[in-house]
């Protein structure tokens, strides 16, 4: 994969304390991570296979560092929006991997109750807030969650996703120019996996790189190997940074590669096997993996350990998921509206509408 | 009782909501240094500041998108769109995200917002700032749909939208904001969801909103001097829609007439007459009839848009076609 | 009569069509170097080149104005949503430009444009792709909209639609892609705003459109069994509605129920069902009746789903109530 | 008003033959066109305090300059569009004074028929493609125009003009994007007042200056001062050869200023009326007759005799618009569809619509 390009910013200091290193036990932690999200679409895979996830289902294999990177520079009260391809951030959120799978498979025990399905995963306990279908529909909501954090003073941040073809959407650019105007504290991020289904990204965006899209807004910009999961951080850790010391929206353009297709449905002729065999060489897990042993931090041993416990993991969610009651048909009627509590109900019983 | 205007009505509506609640925030074009573009939000700067009266660029799309994430992040924002006719550029964002979001996330997040701003015809500003798009959203499940003909109606329910925790669009006319009428002081809401008999009659029953109610109630009286008696009901909600007080109101005049600034094709007014011919079949007399717009772009003539819009004659003769 | 698929024979339309007139050609995500998210497009990049088969960026109000434009300037553009779901962030272009820009210029502009793309629920793909825009655009003056049920269909009015000098929004259902039939062979066309009656009957009238109109040809057959006797109309056009065959049909059975995807407040359906009853009042011996979606946004899971949409149980529970 | 900055390229060569030196009479002719908007506007001005013009009237007084000297570089078969504020840009491109008037007053001899009115002026005999309401709708518009044009292998050319408030609307964003990608022969022209209604730029617009905007798609972008006719004509003699010849599009800035509210119903308390008077001193078209004189082109006579022709005109579309007919309540049903010539006719008539 074609190197990174050097951080590019657009002339914003960066008042961001040092990103601190990490323990062993953190080190293990990120592995771990990656692994399990791994292992879960691998379930997730072989359950779509079975027909017992059905509509779309978004694997992001190749893809792990970049979520379990980036958000962890973030506290647990941080904020995290998506897309649809959105399975790893919510598992790196803390969303317990038996709702995630059972949400896949359309069960009342699912993140969403069953109701969102694989592109709508929702956690909001966890400060995950989808999960949304529509391509750059979550940027212009991310940047509202910045707004609110901001206008309740709570000194928060907001990490807000998307694909390297959502960035064609108007309504990103919108609410780019809203976040530099007003400054938010929201850090876009552009997992670029070359790929907008079968598009590459020469054939949809012109500008290269990505991150020039932030310098129509006088933003600060800045790009990071997505693949390097240590890198991921650091540069996470600087814009995250930014967001919280002098409140100022930053655009990460993070390089990465997935390796599936687009969705389950898609079989992928616009690449060849040779590239995708290619992009394997460096694998976010396999190089996080070598790095380690290298670095001493852990031993092969203990790795394969933590493997069988996710692959574990995978397996039980997949049990719960499979064993998990459907929702029952009451449910249609329900979370549409919330309850009122300031003025009176108002609503009729759809059950009665004819 | 004091007298306001629909405008002033409005803006003493979201005074009092900021007042009282500080997540309550207005943002939109041109709504706090130029006090709105029709005035709704008079003053609002200088009382709330920058902070909660919120200047936004020409950016409905982004900034729609901005506030349904602050409402899913607690804030209960209000949006104006400087007229609804521009709200189509945000369209996906209302539908997908502040309707639906609720559901698909299996009740985790509630989106309390209101989108308002003015809306319909008769102002000459030709077909892109016309429209009067109640249908567009009222077919959306998780949207409330509320379009205020009075201004004791445009206080009460605005209050009680902001106060709603979910999402609702507030459809003003930019005819009305000018009239004048009595609006009780204080803290008065008026329930969503509750149509309103603004006259009350016997031979027939008007079902009107927003700026066609005033149509109705004008028409009504030129009736009555030709010993018509007309019973007007301002639908006020229109989603949900309050069907009980149609229903009395049949009862008594088994005649209806519906008259609405939608175009004709499955407007509002369609819906009413659905359920007024299948839940009321026997208490009809003659079949629903319906004044709308004509199922044309709105033209910039002053004296073509009046005959495309629902005009009292139309409304007279279309009352008199039901009654022959 | 040779048999294709619904998708086999919307992509024998656009090939036979782009080979008539080189002013036609595809755009969209994914249409051509893909074949199409759902194939519709096959093989036509090779057959047209990137000339005239065109992927675009993820930009949809983008390419929509874009194509908009190049009708203006002459050419005749079919542009391909890949889902219709996705049309609602383009919806200020399709109604403010497409419908409009004749209307405003005097005349002096056309727009022969095509939009087309799958929509309708059903695959389980959530609340924000599942949509069943019709009535978002066919309250629209100035826009005709259509909606196939069967391969014939699909082929004759996707090329009709295409030699309309108009804009024209060409709902495919998804679930229908797959759906095998008989189309004649060579170039015929099928005349936009008629309705087919797909079955006959006596007992009642079931008026349906698209995926709606199979299962309201099961229900039909289930019903025959049980004597009762249902005609089916298959609107084909939504929007000019044909209802000349729907009142022809209806003063033989004197009884109507609707059949639609749409959600339910002032879906097509409420237009349809106010038609019949104005003009047909003396004519009915029961009040019209609907089936839709249940008024909620789509859930994912397929039990739910199903119960969502206007299932074939429901459709048979409908038939015997009004018959009742 | 500040200095436009020197132009501002993305490392486009510019293959343009040379900008041909004007004639006398050519000059002159500039000099006739740009008062003549200004006197049509003061008839226009007068005519809807009358309340014989209704709804928006939205006045280009101080912006001549701009669709004067950006149209004289143009062919006559190439295309032009733009937003409501569209008077100057159709009366540039040879619409009928009259025809415009009588529009403004809803006359069924205005150039849209009285259907437009002020914001949707229409004449397809002058490749003038309106007119439009939506703030930004009428970029993806233009871009679709110059697309028809590199389609059908014309070699003509698209402006497609903005204000500094519709930059910010995300399908102009979109529609650029798609112009750089597919090499599109369509210059943007951002006719920067300064201010979106009551906005100023610096709080509707993050990045300054607004060329930036193009830098995000690798898209050549050019200054110019939009007081300056000479200036203008110039960087869009460059910006329209770039695209004749490279089939390349170019975002223009034009540094201008209006005198009068955004439309006839602002008071326009957002800005000074010191301010106001300090940019009337480089007014567009006093300059440029200081010029004519200086080069000794022509006389102040003869430049005094110009102004009553065109206030003569300007009259005579008055009285022209108020002496022409409404248009018969019939004309409501027509315009809306085109004859169908290669499918039966399948339209109910409306008029039986109930
Ligand atoms: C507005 C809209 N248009 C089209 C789609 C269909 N679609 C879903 S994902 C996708 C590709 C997105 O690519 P990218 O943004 O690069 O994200 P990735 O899938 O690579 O993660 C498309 C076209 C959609 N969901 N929404
Ligand atoms: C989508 C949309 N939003 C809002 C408006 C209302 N509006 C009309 S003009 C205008 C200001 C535009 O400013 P700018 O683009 O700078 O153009 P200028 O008026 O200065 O020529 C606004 C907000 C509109 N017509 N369309
Ligand atoms: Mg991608
Ligand atoms: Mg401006």
């Amino acid at each position: 994969m074609p190197a990174a390009d050097p951080a590019v910013k657009n002339g914003k200091t960066n008042a961001s304390s040092r990103l601190p290193n990490l323990q062993p036990q953190e080190k293990i932690n990120l592995f771990r991570q990656m692994l399990l999200i791994r292992r879960f679409e691998e379930k997730a895979k072989q359950a779509f296979t079975q027909t017992k996830i059905k509509g779309f289902c978004h694997l992001y294999n190749g893809q792990e560092a970049v979520a379990v990177g980036t958000i962890s520079v973030l506290n647990e009260d941080d904020a995290v929006i998506t897309a649809y391809r959105d399975h790893g951030h919510a598992l790196v959120r803390g969303t317990d991997p038996n709702a995630c799978m059972a949400e896949l498979f359309g069960k009342i025990t699912g993140c969403s109750r069953g109701k969102g399905g694989s592109m709508h995963f929702f956690d909001a306990k966890r400060h995950f807030y989808g999960g949304h279908g529509i391509v750059g529909g979550q940027i212009p909501l991310g940047t509202g969650l910045a707004f609110a954090q901001k206008y309740l003073g709570t000194n928060r941040v907001t990490l807000a996703y998307m694909g390297d073809g959502a960035i064609n959407q108007g309504g990103v650019h919108e609410a780019m120019n809203l976040a530099a105007l007003w400054k938010l504290p929201v850090v876009y991020i552009i997992e670029n996996n070359e790929y907008s289904m079968g598009t590459s990204i020469a054939r949809s965006s012109a500008g290269d790189p990505l991150t020039k899209r932030a310098g129509a807004f006088d933003m600060a910009a800045i790009q990071a190997n997505g693949m390097d999961i240590d890198d991921v951080r650091a540069k996470t850790f600087e814009a995250v940074s930014l967001a919280r010391t002098e409140s100022q929206p930053t655009l990460m353009e993070i390089r990465t590669y997935r390796y599936f297709g687009h969705s389950m449905s898609d079989p992928g002729n616009y690449r060849s096997k040779d590239e995708i065999e290619q992009r394997r060489q460096s694998d976010p897990i396999e190089l996080y993996k070598t790095r380690l042993l290298e670095q001493k931090v852990v031993t092969e041993e203990a790795l394969n350990a933590i493997d069988e416990e996710v692959s574990a993991q995978a397996q039980a969610a997949y049990d719960f998921a499979d064993q998990s009651p459907e929702p029952e048909l009451e449910t249609i009627y329900e979370d549409i509206f919330a309850p009122e509590d300031q003025i009176p109900e108002f609503r009729p019983d759809l059950r009665e509408q004819k | 009782m004091p007298t306001l205007t629909y405008r002033e009505a409005l803006n003493e509506a979201l005074s009092e909501e900021m007042e009282r609640d500080d997540r309550v925030m207005l943002m939109g074009e041109e709504v706090a240094e130029y006090d709105g573009a029709y005035k709704v939000s008079k003053g609002l700067l200088k009382k709330f500041g920058p902070k909660r009266i919120i200047d936004t660029p020409i950016s409905e799309a982004g900034f729609t998108g901005l506030a349904i994430g602050a409402a899913m992040y607690g804030l209960r924002p209000v949006v104006e769109f400087m007229t609804w006719s521009f709200s189509l550029v945000a369209y996906d964002q209302i539908i997908n995200n502040a309707a639906q979001i609720r559901y698909m996330s299996g009740g985790q997040f509630s989106i309390p917002i209101v989108f308002r701003g003015s809306s319909g015809g008769g102002l000459q500003v030709g077909a892109t700032h016309s429209h009067t798009p109640e249908n567009w959203y009222a077919n959306v499940p998780g949207l409330t749909v509320i379009t205020p003909s009075f201004p004791d109606d445009a206080k009460g329910l605005l209050k009680a939208a902001i106060r709603s925790n979910n999402p609702v669009c507030f459809l003003e006319n930019e005819k009305l904001y000018g009239y004048k009428d009595e609006v009780p002081e204080g803290d008065v809401l008026v329930e969503i969801g509750k149509a309103k008999v603004r006259r009350e009659g016997s031979d027939i029953t008007i079902v009107s909103n927003s700026g066609s109610t005033h149509r109705a109630l004008n028409a009504a009286k030129q009736l009555e001097a030709e010993g018509i008696s007309c019973e007007v009901i301002d639908l006020r909600t229109i989603k949900p829609l309050d069907f009980a007080t149609i229903a009395e109101s049949v009862a008594k005049t088994n005649r209806v007439l519906i008259v609405e600034e939608n175009k004709p094709f499955a407007g509002w007014g369609a819906q009413v007459a659905y359920q007024v011919q299948r839940e009321l079949f026997d208490d009809l007399d003659a079949p629903v009839h319906r004044v709308t717009s004509i199922d044309v772009p709105q033209p910039y003539n002053g004296r073509l848009e009046q005959a495309v819009l629902p005009n009292e004659e139309r409304v007279i003769a279309a009352v008199k076609e039901v009654l022959a």
